[in-house]
């Protein structure tokens, strides 16, 4: 069956993965080298986000927990850099915390990112109460009495000592939940915080999460969703500056034409040899 | 290049992990070997600091009682490590299943199906958004009919249960490609972090 | 001699079930304990995890079994890392926090960003037009994949919208469903455990 | 919210959720009662999966290559864990029966212990607790990147004929699934999570989908009791269905109030 011009399809249907790894390596690191920063344009979702910390009261303290770990911060760092300048600019105090044991590093360096370029103050403009652990035990107690939850904050100072610690001790004394998570703990904000507690919530979320997420939107249990790096840039747009999200997204087209392309390849290869009619290749 | 040591111990580590695309060999090996014991022990670490130390040394400490409970719930747990005394985990880890089967009932209830359902039966939008409801709840009643177990995929079930597989590969096909993204993303900045932390040949911080 | 265990089971998880109904104070405080004491359970499993883990490499090398030396890496990070998290703590500025940012983090990390490869080469080897199922699976990963990053748009406006679509109702409609299947697999799973209908955990008997 | 409700000891804000869990309940002990009544027991459509998973433990005796099961890394507060668990018991107790080899790499240490002595007790059950290998289920890792590393060298050191892997994934589905594909095992995958649900078709030979895993748990035991919990979910779903179709038909008429009985808090 496989004639003189079916030669090189054939050839192409079995090439070696690593020429496609080549590809992929060289996708990503040509364009950060020589960048061409292509428009990102804010879908609604990340929009909706944006809107929601919009609305909330000037002066509010609202509650933010920043959950994933280095694994994947390339995802959601740079969201969370950009939503907390977000609330410094809108004069909103974030009170934060983290449910990963890894979690106050990163979550030390959005901080120190977000406040030197707001020129926000700790204590004054936010409150960092550190990590607990125990996942949904944490969420459950956030709801009852905060300060018992966290006696001190994360640098070790009493939270009942904190003016503005003094006015919030529950879901019902924040306007706003904002979740960036990286794992399942978003679920039990959602459960918990959200549909027990009816608290207004926005997640950031890793871009493979947040289509998981789409049925709360409609429900109104969420408002506003960001995913992943392309959300990250996208909120980056919406507040006017340049992070590592707006840098990658050169790369991240790339590489999605890349893959686009092989995938035509490979069909058009497998209809030149008449491999549709064979079932030959892939896994199954 | 850098001259923080961490920076080159991690970047170094980087290229180990990376060599694992060529196949597999010792600096993958190695890389392997050292995670797992590094994370292992990293774990063990955290729990003790942050569940042990507070929850059970400092309570017992300050003379409470109740902390004696998991203890020993906890100690029989320790038990799977001899043949003979195997059994005693049982009740350990009888307890730990209840609790987490006990919390899944009611959550999933609550989030997965009556917050579904109740969004499942807003009326109609108005106009062409009436076409995309009604798509919706077509796609909504032919996935769930795929997921009938009690009858044989045959006449009008067979038909709705193969148009749920339809909107399953749309889904699945949804999901792979926002996952791409994703994983590109992470390649980024990993690249990111040679190229300009460790290499120190891109601009920015 | 299993009954006991399985009325364990039953207690806890009955009890948890309650609590969800039940606002009182006094109730929501016993749910917070005994997921406190869950967690130090956890602890002690770990622990016992940790110690198969050390035996299973201290085997290897001791009987010089083939890679014997990468046993010989996982129990040196694993004792290194345990005993200095344990005696100075696990936070940013200790020895182990230092050892997690520049070891644990970076392999992390780039395991991660691998996916981006697998993915390609995932997508290139299975994604074929083979049958309706497969080929909207492609279709649809395709669109994904083009409409939501900037060149997409580019290509033509109409792209974005359209993976909106894609989101907001065939997937929604999708997700909805095997939301609300595994939701009902996950209470009954759960409940077969509690009622002692299923003990396959405990053993059968 | 919290000071007001403390004293109280029923949130009336549930009922709908209380009455859903029993008639739930009640669904459960009607099928029960039908199982054990029925001569035929109640029928259950196979899944292809399922017999798939035989075959591919037959195979890897006769290549005298051993079997990976990989429980996922879901912890006991998923769901997924708790089928794994349970459908690694069976799995285990095929493997006795054949006399080939058994690996299940952990990820959770609370599972580990769960499925060390379930899988034991498997061995019992066949008359094999001799050939039981204490060192056959272990735990890897509680981090999920450490846990692929070895459980990809596994794969790649011992190469396994059969990789099973069934529970909770995420983001590992695809390395692990690709890694297999490239030694060459025959792959069986269940999931509870559409978002990964993708990577084991494109990758796996057979794959069991969203609930498939749960049914497969039942469905694996044979037990008459057992795939009555699946006959039980059927009629939730059919309900379900109804209640949705009813509700959009009933508030086009004017009258929602079926639609919010479902409100909860």
């Amino acid at each position: 069956m496989a004639a003189t011009p079916n030669g090189i399809w054939q050839r192409i249907l079995g090439i070696d993965r690593r020429w496609i790894f080549v590809l992929v390596g060289l996708g990503t690191v040509l364009p950060l080298l020589f960048p061409v920063n292509l428009p990102v344009t804010p879908s609604p979702r990340v929009q909706a986000a944006y809107d929601a910390i919009e609305a909330v009261p000037e002066g509010s303290i609202i509650l933010m927990s920043i959950d994933y770990e280095p694994d994947i911060m390339a995802e959601l760092q740079p969201m969370s850099i950009a939503v907390l300048r977000h609330c410094f600019r809108r004069n909103l105090k974030p009170v934060i915390l983290t449910l990963y044991p890894a979690g106050p590093r990163l979550v030390e360096q959005a901080l120190a990112v977000a406040t030197a370029a707001e020129g926000k103050k700790r204590y004054e403009d936010y409150v960092f109460l550190g990590y607990k652990s125990g996942n949904q035990a944490v969420i459950l107690g956030l709801g009852e009495n905060i300060r018992g939850l966290f006696p001190r904050d994360f640098y070790g100072v009493r939270t009942d000592s904190i003016p503005l610690m003094q006015r919030v001790n529950s879901y019902a004394d924040f306007p706003l939940l904002i979740n960036l998570s990286g794992s399942s703990i978003a679920d039990y904000y959602i459960r918990i915080a959200a549909s027990r507690y009816h608290r207004p919530m926005i997640l950031g979320a890793t871009a493979v999460m947040a289509t998981d997420y789409y049925p709360y939107l409609s429900s109104r249990q969420l408002l506003g969703l960001i995913g992943g790096m392309k959300g990250a840039a996208e909120y980056e747009r919406l507040m006017g500056i340049i992070g590592d999200a707006r840098r990658g997204m050169d790369a991240q087209s790339l590489v999605h034409v890349i893959v686009v392309i092989l995938v035509l390849l490979g069909n058009v290869a497998l209809f030149a040899t008449g491999g549709l009619r064979r079932r030959i290749g892939g896994g199954a | 290049m850098s001259h923080d040591i961490g920076t080159w111990v991690a970047a170094l580590l980087t290229l180990c992990v990376f060599s694992f695309l060529y196949r597999d060999n010792p600096f993958y090996r190695f890389a392997e070997h050292l995670f797992v014991g590094a994370s292992a022990g990293y774990l063990l670490a955290v729990q003790y600091q942050n569940v042990f130390r507070p929850n059970v040394i400092e309570k017992i400490g300050h003379g409470e009682l109740l902390p004696f409970v998991p203890l020993v719930l906890g100690i029989l747990i320790l038990g799977r490590a001899w043949e003979r005394t195997s059994g005693l985990a049982r009740w350990s880890l009888a307890f730990y299943v209840g609790i987490y089967s006990g919390i899944a009932v009611p959550s999933y209830l609550q989030a997965q199906i009556f917050a579904q359902l109740a969004d499942a039966v807003k009326p109609f939008q108005p106009g062409w958004g009436a076409v995309n409801s009604g798509l919706i709840l077509l796609g909504f009643l032919s996935v769930l009919a795929y997921f009938f177990f009690s009858a044989p995929h045959k006449g009008l079930h067979g038909f709705s249960a193969r148009t749920g597989i339809w909107f399953l590969m749309v889904a699945f096909g949804a999901s792979f490609g926002y996952t791409v993204m994703a994983r590109v993303s992470l390649l980024i900045a990993r690249m990111q972090f040679l190229m300009r932390d460790w290499m120190g040949i891109l601009p920015g911080a | 001699m299993r009954l006991g265990p399985i009325v364990v089971t039953f207690l806890t998880g009955a009890t948890l079930i309650a609590i969800f109904f039940i606002p009182n104070r006094a109730a929501q405080q016993t749910q917070s304990v005994i997921l406190e004491w869950a967690d130090i359970v956890y602890a002690f499993a770990l622990l016992l995890g940790s110690i198969s883990l050390w035996i299973s490499h201290q085997k290897k090398l001791q009987q010089r079994a083939e890679g014997w030396p990468y046993s010989a890496v996982t129990l040196t990070a694993l004792a290194l890392v345990t005993v200095l998290g344990v005696t100075q703590g696990v936070g940013g500025e200790t020895i182990v926090g230092k050892i997690y940012d520049s070891v644990n983090a970076p392999l992390a990390s780039t395991m991660f960003s691998l996916l981006a490869f697998f993915i390609a080469s995932a997508a290139f080897r299975a994604f074929r037009a083979r049958n309706i199922e497969a080929t909207l699976l492609l279709l649809t990963a395709i669109v994904m994949m083009v409409g939501r990053v900037s060149i997409g748009e580019f290509i033509w406006k109409g792209f974005p919208p359209l993976t909106e679509w894609l989101l907001d109702v065939p997937n929604l409609a999708a997700k909805r469903a095997v939301a609300i299947g595994v939701g009902l697999g996950a209470i009954s799973t759960a409940l077969k455990i509690i009622l002692g209908i299923d003990r396959s955990y405990l053993g059968r008997s | 919210m919290g000071e007001t409700l403390d004293a109280r000891w029923f949130n009336p804000d549930r009922l709908n959720l209380l009455v859903g869990l029993f008639l739930f309940i009640a669904f459960l002990a009607i099928n029960i009662r039908r199982a054990k009544v029925s001569r035929d027991g109640l029928f259950i459509r196979p899944l292809a999966g399922l017999k798939a998973l035989d075959e591919a433990i037959g195979r890897a005796t006769e290549m005298g290559r051993p079997v990976l099961f990989v429980p996922g890394i879901g912890d006991m507060s998923e769901v997924g864990t708790l089928a794994a668990i349970t459908i690694s018991s069976r799995v285990a107790r095929r493997v006795a029966d054949l006399g080939c080899d058994l690996r299940i790499p952990c990820y959770d240490p609370v599972v580990t212990a769960l499925i060390e002595g379930t899988t034991r007790e498997a061995y019992r059950e066949a008359n094999r607790a001799d050939s039981f290998r204490p060192g056959s289920v272990y735990y890897v890792s509680a981090t999920q990147f450490a846990y692929v590393a070895s459980v990809t060298g596994t794969m790649l050191r011992d190469r396994p004929a059969t990789n099973i892997f069934m529970g909770a994934f995420y983001a590992e589905s695809l390395f692990l699934a690709e890694t297999g594909n490239l030694t060459g095992a025959i792959q069986i995958a269940g999931c509870d999570q559409v978002t990964q649900l993708p990577f084991f078709v494109c990758s796996c030979d057979y794959t069991l989908l969203g609930e498939e895993l749960y049914a497969a748990s039942a469905y694996l035991g044979r037990e008459p009791v057992q795939l009555a919990t699946i006959a039980a979910q059927d009629w939730a779903k059919a309900l379900a269905a109804g209640t949705v179709v009813l509700a959009i038909i009933l508030s086009a008429l004017g009258h929602p109030w079926l639609g919010r009985l479902l409100q909860t808090s």
